[in-house]
C-alpha cells in the first residue's frame, strides 16, 4: 500500500481534481452531496500523501536522493517538456501538511460556508485549489510546477471574488490576479532563460546542470535569472513591494483565507525558491537578496500590522510578516528552518484564520476588533484555541511556533547575519505584541453589548481543536535537541547547529515582553487610554502605520493615472491617427478624388462623345506615328 | 477509408447543407437550422478523424487529392493535409460548428443567413487543405463576400456603423489580397521561367521559387508580407480587426477571429516562407519588431476600451502579434509556436465571441458600464465567459498557454529584449480581460437583469464544443504539438537547407 | 502639283470632310435628331470610302459595296430606333434637348 | 468610267454640291430646312457614287437615304416639335472645342490619307454590278444578309415598342 502510494503520488493531486469536476458537472445542484465529495476528495488525498509521506520518512535512502518519474508532455526539436512527480522529503512534508490542513479546513467550510447559495461552487473550487496545490508541490519539472502554481492563482482570484456581489471582494480579486501576474513575468522570464541557456527546465536535470553552470553561462545572467525567478516568490508570497494584495484578499469567505492565504498558496513562493535553492545558493548576492527581501518584509508587516483594525488584516499582515521569515530563513541558507516554519506556521495560522472566522460568524461579519470584547465568555473554545494559537505564534515554549522562529534566529546568526538577525528578533517583538492586542482586544476586557455571540457548531470547533493540538505539538519534531526534521528537510549538509540557548532564552524574553505590553495596553488599561495617547503623540507615524505606507495608493495613482492614462493615450492614438489619419484618410482621399472627377462626368453624351473622339485621335497619332508596325495595324497593313 | 476523399467530403459538406437550404421555405426556421448543424457537424466529424488518422510519424501530405485542372497556369484542383493545416482544418470546423449554434437565435432571414455562413466556412476551410496557390487564392476570394453581406445585413451598429465596419473589413481584406495577387503573379512568372514548366503547387513553387535571386525574393516576400500581414491585422494595418468584429455578427465575428484571420499567418509561413526563405529571412526582424508593437499597441489600446467586442478585438491584434513575433524568430520551436497559437486564439476568441454574442443577445447591451454581476444572473454563460478570459490571458492548464511559452523560448533566444516587451504584454492582457470579465460578471447584481435566461439546451453547445477544446489542449498539450511539430520540422528543414545553399549572402 | 485625275486619295478626302462635319454636328448640336441626322453623315462618310476602296483596290470582290449594302441597311434600323427612343424620351420630358439630359450621370 | 474631264468635273461638283449641303445641314437654325438640306446631300452622293461605278448602290442610297430615312425623319420632328421652328436646330456650349476637335481630325485623317501610298489595281469594276451582288449576297454572304434581315426586323419590333404610348398602369 505504501508502495502504491508512492508509485502513483499523482493520485494525490488527481482526487481533488476528479472532486472537482464531479462537483461542477454533476452534484452541483445537491449541496450535501457536493461538500460529501469534496471532502472524500482531499481526505482521500490525505491517505495518499500520508502513505507517500510514511513511505519516504522510512527509507533512509531518500535523505540522499529523490523518486522521480514522469511522461512526455511535449516536445519539439530543442524543447522537451515531461511532466511527473517528484517525492522526495520536502514534497512528502508538503504534500502531507497541504492534504491536512485541506482536509480540516473542508471540515470546517461546511459548517461555515452553510446557507451560502454557492455551496457547490464553493467546494469545486476549493478542491480545485487543492488539486493545483498539490501539484505544484509534486511537480518534477518547472513548467509543470507553473502550471499549477497559475491555477492555484486562479483558484485564489475566483475564491477571493467568491462573493461576486461585493464590489470591493471583486476589485480585491482582480487586484491579487493581477498582482500575481506582474510577478510571474518575472518568474516566466527566469524560466524562458533557464530553457535557454540550460536546454531544460527538469529539476533534477537542472540541479546537476546549475552546479557546473560555468559551462553554460556566466555567473551574472546567473545572477539576474535568479533574481528574475525571484520575482515570482515575491508575488505569490506576498514579499514587499508586491505584499499589496494579500491583505485584500481577506475579503474571501474566511476558510478561503485559512487555506489559500494562511496555510498553502502563499508558502509556493517560499516552497519554489526552496526548490530552486540550488540555484540560489550558487549566487551569493542572490542568497543576500532573497534574505534581506525576507527580513524587511517581517519587520515592515509586522509595523503595519500593530495599527490595524480588522481582525483578519491583521492576520493577514501576520502572514506577510511570517512569510518574510521563512525567506529569510532561506537566504541564510537553511532550508530546513524555512521550511520547519512553514509546517509549523501552516498549523497555527490557519488555526487562527479559522478561529477569527468563528469569530465572525458569531458576530454577523463585524470585523472590527474594538468593537469585540469579552468573547471568551461566550465562545470558549474558539478563544481558548486562539490564545493557543497566539501562544504558538509569538513564540512562547513549547508551542510550535518556538522552535521555528529559533531556527530560524540561531540561522541567520550562525551565519553572521546581524543586522538581519537583529530586525528578525524585533520582529518576534512587534509580533507577540500585536497577536496578542488582538487577542485581549477581541476575546479579553469587557463584552461589547452589542453582540451577540454563539459557540460555532461542531465541524468547525473540531478543526479548531486539531489544529490547535498540531499548533501546539507540531514543532516537536524540530527541537534543537533531537533534529528529526533537519535530518530528512535540508539542503547541501545536514545541519548539526548545537542548541544556542542565547537565542532561545533571548527571544522568548522579546516575545514576553510583547505580550506584556499588550496586556498593559489593551487589558489592564480599559479605556485604552495610554494606547490612544500613544497614537496621538506618535500620529505621524501612527497615521503612516494605519495607512500602510500608502503604497496601495501609490499603486492605485500609478494604475490610473500612468497606465490607464497611456491606453487612453494609445488608443485614441489609434482611432484618430491610425484610423482616423491613415485609414479614414486613405478612404477620404479615395472619396475626395472621385467628388473632383466626377465633374468631369456630366452625365452628357455628347461630352463623352467629345472625349471619345480625342482618344481616338491620340491613339491614332499615337500608333501611326510610334512605330511601322503599329501604323500598319492601323492602316489596314497597305502602307 | 483508402481512396476515399474524405476531405473533399469535408469541404463540401456544408457547401450540400447550403445547397439543400436554398430549397427550404424560409420560414422552416429550425429545420433551416438543424440542417445547417448537420453540415457543419459532419465536416467537424470527418476533420477529427482526419487528425487522429494522420500518420505523425509518415509525416507529409496525406488525403491527398489531386485533379489537373488548368493545364496553361499548371493548376491542379490539390487538396492535402500536413501538420500545420490539420489543426487548421479542425479548428475551422470546430468553429464553424459551434458558431451555427451560437447563430441559433437569428431569426431575421435566417435562410440567407445560414447559406452564406455554411459558404464562408467551407471558403475557410478550402484556403486550408488547398496545396495549389491558386486554389489558396481563389478559396481564399470566396470567404471575403458572404463576410461582406452577413456584416452589412445582420451586424450591429455601434461606435461605427455597421455598413462602414462591413466596408472596412471588406476592403482591406481586399487592398491586402491585391498586394498579395501581385506578389503571387510576379512570383509564377519567375518561377515559371526558372522551372520551364508552369506549376502552381506549393512544393512546385518552393522548388522553383528557392532558386530564386536574393533580391527577387526580397521584394516578393514583401509584397507577400502585407497581404498576409494585414489579413493577420499585422500592426499598423489592423484598424479593421476592432472595428469589423464590432460590427459583425457573433457567428461571423467567430470565424472571422477565430480561422480567417489565420489565413495570414497560415500562408505567412506556407507560402512567403516556405516559398521565399531568403526574403523571409531578410524581413524577420522587421515581422518580430511588428509584432511586438502589435502586441504592446493593442493591449494597451485594448485597456482603453469599454466596449465588449472591441476589447476582443483588440485582443486579438495583440495575440496575432505573438504569432508574428514567432514567425519572425524562423526556428522550429517558433513556429510550431505560431501555429499552435493560432490554433489556440482561435479557440479562444471563437468562445470570447460567442459568449458576448450571447450577453449582447440577451442583455441588449456590449458597453461594460452598463453591466455589472452577471455570474449571478446567468452562471453557466459567466463562466463561458472566464474559460475564455482565462485561455485568453495565457492561463496554464487551458490551450494557449503552451503556444504562447514555446513563441516566448524562440524569440527570447533570437531577439532577447524585445521578446521582453512582449512578454510583458500578457501583464497588460492580465489586466484588461480581469477588467472586462470583472465589471461585467461580477458586482452587484443589476435588477433589470433579473429575468435573464441562463444559456442553455442549443445555445451550450459553443461553450462545450470550445471549451473542451480548450481544456484538453491544455492539458494535453501534445496532441497538438505532435501534429504541429510533424509539420513543422521538414519545412524547416527544407528552408534552412535552401538558406544553406545560398550562404554568405547575409 | 495638281493634276486633274481623281483617285483614292480625292475621295478619302472628301470622305474625311463629310466625316468631320458630321462629326461636328454630332458633338455641337442641341437636338437629338439633329445630332441623329449628322450620324447619318458620317455614316455615308464611311460609304464612300468603302467604294472607293472597292473601286480603287479590289474592283473585282465587291466586298466594298456589299459592305456598303450593310452600313446602309444597320443605318436605316438605327434611324428606326433612334427616332423611336427620341419619341419616347420626349414623350417623358417634353424635351429634345440634349443639353437637359444628364442621365449618363448615376 | 474612265478618267475623263467630265469625270473630274463631276466629282468636284458633287463634291462641292455634298459639302456645302453637309455644312448647311448642320448649321441651319431650322430642323426641317436641315432635313431638306439633308436630302439634297444624299441624292448629290447617290450621284458620287455613281462615278465609283456602285450604280446599284446609288439606287439604294436615292431610296433608303433620300427617300425612307429623310421622310422617317420628317415624321419625327412633327411629331416632336412645336412652336418656333426657327430655333430648332442650336449649337450647345461644347461647340468650340468640338471644332477644335474636328479640326484635328480632320488634320489627322487627312493627312494620314494623303501620306499613304496606296496599292491599286487598274482593273475596272464589272459593268453588271447588280448581278455581282446579288449572287454574292445569296451565296458567299448569306449568312450576313440574312442576320440583316433579322437585324431589320427586331429594328422594326423595338421602334414600335419604344414609340408606343405606354400605358400608365404597366
Amino acid at each position: 500500500m505504501v508502495d502504491f502510494a508512492m508509485q502513483h503520488a499523482w493520485l494525490v493531486p488527481l482526487l481533488p481534481a476528479l472532486a472537482f469536476v464531479v462537483i461542477v458537472f454533476l452534484t452541483k445542484p445537491w449541496q450535501k452531496l457536493s461538500a460529501l465529495v469534496a471532502v472524500a476528495g482531499i481526505v482521500g488525498a490525505f491517505v495518499f500523501a500520508a502513505l507517500a509521506a510514511y513511505g519516504v520518512f522510512t527509507h533512509p535512502e531518500f535523505t540522499e536522493g529523490s523518486l522521480v518519474y514522469g511522461v512526455r508532455w511535449l516536445s519539439m526539436p530543442g524543447l522537451h517538456i515531461n511532466v511527473g512527480i517528484m517525492l522526495d522529503p520536502t514534497s512528502a512534508m508538503m504534500i502531507f501538511m497541504v492534504s491536512l490542513v485541506s482536509s480540516l479546513i473542508f471540515i470546517y467550510a461546511t459548517g461555515y460556508m452553510k446557507g451560502d447559495p454557492g455551496f457547490s461552487v464553493f467546494f469545486s473550487y476549493v478542491s480545485l485549489f487543492a488539486a493545483s496545490m498539490l501539484l505544484l508541490v509534486l511537480s518534477s519539472n518547472l513548467l509543470e510546477m507553473f502550471v499549477g502554481w497559475e491555477l492555484v492563482g486562479l483558484c485564489s482570484y475566483l475564491l477571493i471574488g467568491f462573493y461576486t456581489h461585493k464590489i470591493s471582494a471583486r476589485e480585491a480579486a482582480k487586484k491579487a490576479f493581477v498582482t500575481c501576474r506582474i510577478a510571474d513575468f518575472g518568474l516566466l522570464l527566469g524560466m524562458l532563460s533557464l530553457q535557454i541557456v540550460f536546454g531544460t527546465l527538469d529539476l533534477p536535470e537542472l540541479a546537476q546542470k546549475i552546479a557546473h553552470f560555468h559551462q553554460y553561462t556566466s555567473a551574472g545572467v546567473l545572477t539576474l535569472i535568479a533574481v528574475l525567478v525571484f520575482l515570482g516568490p515575491i508575488g505569490k508570497s506576498g514579499q514587499f513591494p508586491l505584499h499589496v494584495w494579500l491583505p485584500d484578499a481577506m475579503e474571501g469567505p474566511t476558510p478561503v483565507s485559512a487555506l489559500i492565504h494562511a496555510a498553502t498558496m502563499v508558502v509556493a513562493g517560499v516552497y519554489l525558491v526552496g526548490r530552486m535553492l540550488f540555484l540560489f545558493s550558487e549566487i551569493p548576492s542572490a542568497m543576500e537578496l532573497v534574505a534581506i527581501t525576507g527580513a524587511f518584509t517581517a519587520l515592515f508587516a509586522a509595523t503595519i500590522a500593530i495599527t490595524q483594525r480588522e481582525i483578519k488584516r491583521i492576520l493577514a499582515y501576520s502572514t506577510v510578516s511570517q512569510l518574510g521569515y521563512m525567506m529569510l530563513a532561506l537566504g541564510v541558507g537553511s532550508l530546513s528552518a524555512s521550511m520547519f516554519h512553514m509546517w509549523t506556521h501552516a498549523f497555527f495560522k490557519a488555526l487562527m484564520f479559522m478561529g477569527a472566522g468563528s469569530v465572525l460568524t458569531a458576530l454577523h461579519h463585524k470585523a472590527d476588533v474594538w468593537e469585540m470584547g469579552g468573547l471568551v465568555k461566550k465562545m470558549p473554545i474558539t478563544a481558548w484555541t486562539f490564545v493557543v494559537g497566539g501562544l504558538a505564534i509569538a513564540g512562547i515554549p513549547p508551542f510550535a511556533g518556538f522552535w521555528s522562529k529559533d531556527e530560524i534566529l540561531a540561522t541567520a546568526l550562525n551565519s553572521h547575519h546581524y543586522v538581519l538577525f537583529a530586525m528578525g528578533a524585533f520582529t518576534a517583538f512587534l509580533t507577540a505584541f500585536y497577536m496578542w492586542r488582538l487577542i485581549f482586544l477581541a476575546f479579553f476586557g469587557e463584552e461589547n453589548p452589542a453582540n451577540h455571540p454563539v459557540e460555532s457548531p461542531w465541524n468547525m470547533t473540531v478543526p479548531l481543536i486539531i489544529l490547535a493540538a498540531l499548533a501546539t505539538v507540531g514543532g516537536w519534531v524540530g527541537t534543537p535537541w533531537d533534529n528529526v526534521w533537519s535530518q530528512w528537510i535540508f539542503f547541501g549538509e545536514v545541519e548539526h547547529a548545537a542548541p544556542n540557548y542565547g537565542v532561545m532564552i533571548g527571544s522568548v524574553i522579546l516575545a514576553l515582553a510583547g505580550i506584556y505590553l499588550a496586556y498593559q495596553l489593551y487589558y489592564v488599561d480599559r479605556e485604552k487610554v495610554k494606547a490612544k495617547a500613544l497614537a496621538e503623540r506618535y500620529h505621524g507615524i501612527y497615521t503612516l502605520l494605519f495607512n500602510k505606507y500608502y503604497i496601495d495608493e501609490i499603486y492605485l495613482w500609478f494604475n490610473h493615472a500612468i497606465v490607464d492614462g497611456s491606453a487612453k493615450l494609445f488608443y485614441l492614438f489609434d482611432i484618430y491617427v491610425v484610423d482616423g489619419i491613415i485609414v479614414n484618410g486613405l478612404g477620404a482621399f479615395t472619396r475626395l478624388s472621385g467628388e473632383g472627377l466626377r465633374i468631369t462626368e456630366t452625365g452628357r453624351l455628347q461630352n463623352y462623345a467629345l472625349v471619345f473622339f480625342l482618344g481616338v485621335l491620340i491613339i491614332a497619332v499615337a500608333l501611326a506615328f510610334s512605330s511601322p508596325s503599329a501604323a500598319g495595324l492601323l492602316l489596314g497593313g497597305v502602307k | 477509408m483508402e481512396g476515399f476523399p474524405v476531405l473533399l467530403i469535408t469541404l463540401l459538406s456544408p457547401v450540400l447543407a447550403a445547397l439543400i437550404l436554398t430549397f427550404i421555405p424560409r420560414d422552416e426556421n429550425k429545420l433551416i437550422k438543424c440542417i445547417a448543424a448537420v453540415g457543419t457537424f459532419i465536416s467537424m466529424a470527418l476533420s477529427l478523424y482526419v487528425y487522429f488518422a494522420y500518420d505523425k510519424s509518415l509525416g507529409g501530405l496525406q488525403f491527398v487529392m489531386q485533379v489537373p485542372w488548368i493545364k496553361d497556369l499548371g493548376v491542379t484542383f490539390f487538396l492535402g493535409v500536413d501538420g500545420i493545416s490539420l489543426p487548421m482544418l479542425l479548428l475551422t470546423n470546430l468553429i464553424g460548428f459551434s458558431a451555427v449554434f451560437a447563430s441559433w437565435n437569428v431569426d431575421h432571414r435566417p435562410k440567407d443567413f445560414f447559406i452564406l455562413l455554411l459558404l464562408l466556412i467551407a471558403g475557410v476551410m478550402g484556403t486550408f487543405i488547398a496545396q495549389d496557390l491558386f486554389i489558396f487564392l481563389l478559396f481564399y476570394e470566396v470567404v471575403v463576400i458572404p463576410i461582406y453581406i452577413l456584416v452589412i445585413i445582420w451586424g450591429s451598429t455601434k461606435r461605427v456603423t455597421k455598413e462602414y465596419a462591413g466596408m472596412k473589413l471588406t476592403i482591406y481584406l481586399l487592398i491586402g489580397s491585391g498586394f498579395l495577387l501581385v506578389g503571387v503573379i510576379a512570383l509564377f512568372m519567375k518561377t515559371t521561367a526558372i522551372a520551364g514548366v508552369p506549376d502552381m503547387s506549393f512544393t512546385g513553387l518552393a522548388e522553383a521559387g528557392r532558386r530564386l535571386g536574393a533580391f527577387d525574393q526580397k521584394w516578393l516576400f514583401a509584397l507577400m508580407l502585407f497581404g498576409f500581414g494585414s489579413l493577420l491585422s499585422m500592426w499598423p494595418f489592423h484598424s479593421w480587426s476592432p472595428d469589423g468584429y464590432a460590427g459583425a455578427p457573433t457567428a461571423v465575428s467567430m470565424i472571422h477571429a477565430g480561422v480567417l484571420k489565420k489565413i495570414g499567418g497560415y500562408g505567412l509561413i506556407r507560402i512567403a516562407l516556405f516559398v521565399l526563405p531568403v526574403g523571409a529571412k531578410f524581413w524577420a526582424p522587421l515581422i518580430a519588431v511588428l509584432g511586438v508593437c502589435g502586441v504592446a499597441y493593442a493591449a494597451m489600446a485594448a485597456l482603453a476600451q469599454k466596449d465588449l467586442k472591441y476589447i476582443v478585438g483588440y485582443s486579438s491584434v495583440s495575440h496575432m502579434g505573438y504569432v508574428l513575433l514567432a514567425i519572425g524568430s524562423m526556428s522550429v520551436i517558433g513556429l510550431n509556436g505560431a501555429v499552435a497559437n493560432m490554433f489556440a486564439h482561435g479557440v479562444m476568441a471563437a468562445l470570447f465571441f460567442s459568449m458576448i454574442g450571447f450577453i449582447y443577445e440577451k442583455t441588449h447591451t456590449r458597453w461594460i458600464p452598463d453591466m455589472g454581476g452577471l455570474a449571478r444572473q446567468t452562471p453557466r454563460l459567466a463562466a463561458g465567459f472566464m474559460l475564455a478570459a482565462m485561455a485568453s490571458l495565457g492561463l496554464p492548464g487551458l490551450v494557449s498557454f503552451i503556444p504562447e511559452f514555446t513563441i516566448f523560448v524562440a524569440s527570447f533566444k533570437v531577439y532577447g529584449g524585445l521578446a521582453v516587451i512582449a512578454i510583458a504584454g500578457i501583464i497588460i492582457t492580465a489586466l484588461y480581460v480581469l477588467r472586462a470579465g470583472a465589471n461585467t460578471l461580477f458586482g452587484p447584481p443589476r435588477h433589470e437583469y433579473d429575468h435573464l435566461k441562463d444559456i442553455h439546451g442549443p445555445e451550450l453547445v459553443p461553450l462545450a464544443v470550445l471549451g473542451t477544446a480548450l481544456v484538453v489542449g491544455g492539458l494535453l498539450p501534445f496532441l497538438l504539438f505532435d501534429m504541429v511539430n510533424s509539420g513543422i520540422v521538414p519545412l524547416m528543414a527544407q528552408i534552412n537547407g535552401a538558406l544553406q545553399m545560398v550562404g554568405g549572402v547575409f | 502639283m495638281l493634276t486633274l485625275s481623281v483617285g483614292l486619295t480625292q475621295y478619302m478626302v472628301l470622305s474625311a470632310i463629310l466625316f468631320g462635319i458630321g462629326l461636328f454636328g454630332v458633338l455641337s448640336k442641341k437636338n437629338a435628331i439633329a445630332v441623329l441626322i449628322c450620324i447619318e453623315l458620317m455614316l455615308n462618310a464611311v460609304n464612300i470610302n468603302l467604294l472607293a476602296f472597292n473601286k480603287f483596290v479590289t474592283p473585282t470582290q465587291f466586298i466594298g459595296q456589299i459592305f456598303a449594302i450593310f452600313v446602309i441597311t444597320v443605318a436605316a434600323a438605327e434611324v428606326g430606333v433612334g427616332l423611336a427612343i427620341i419619341i419616347a424620351i420626349y414623350r417623358n420630358k417634353l424635351s429634345v434637348n440634349l443639353d437637359e439630359f444628364d442621365w449618363l450621370k448615376w | 468610267m474612265d478618267n475623263s474631264i467630265w469625270m473630274v468635273a463631276a466629282f468636284y461638283l458633287l463634291s462641292a454640291v455634298i459639302i456645302v449641303s453637309a455644312l448647311l445641314v448642320v448649321f441651319l437654325k431650322n430642323i426641317v430646312h436641315s432635313v431638306l438640306w439633308l436630302a439634297v446631300c444624299f441624292i448629290a452622293l447617290a450621284g458620287l457614287f455613281l462615278t465609283l461605278d456602285a450604280d446599284f448602290l446609288a439606287a439604294v442610297q436615292v431610296l433608303v437615304y433620300a427617300g425612307a430615312v429623310c421622310i422617317m425623319v420628317v415624321f419625327g420632328i412633327m411629331l416632336i416639335q412645336r412652336g418656333d421652328m426657327g430655333k430648332t436646330n442650336l449649337f450647345n456650349s461644347q461647340t468650340g472645342v468640338a471644332a477644335g476637335v474636328v479640326a484635328l481630325v480632320l488634320v489627322v485623317s487627312g493627312y494620314l490619307s494623303a501620306a499613304t501610298h496606296w496599292v491599286g489595281t487598274a482593273a475596272p469594276v464589272p459593268h453588271k454590278t447588280v448581278e455581282h451582288i446579288a449572287t454574292l449576297l445569296l451565296s458567299k454572304y448569306v449568312i450576313p444578309f440574312e442576320v440583316a434581315a433579322l437585324l431589320l426586323l427586331v429594328a422594326l419590333v423595338g421602334a414600335i415598342i419604344l414609340a408606343k404610348e405606354v400605358k400608365a398602369k404597366c
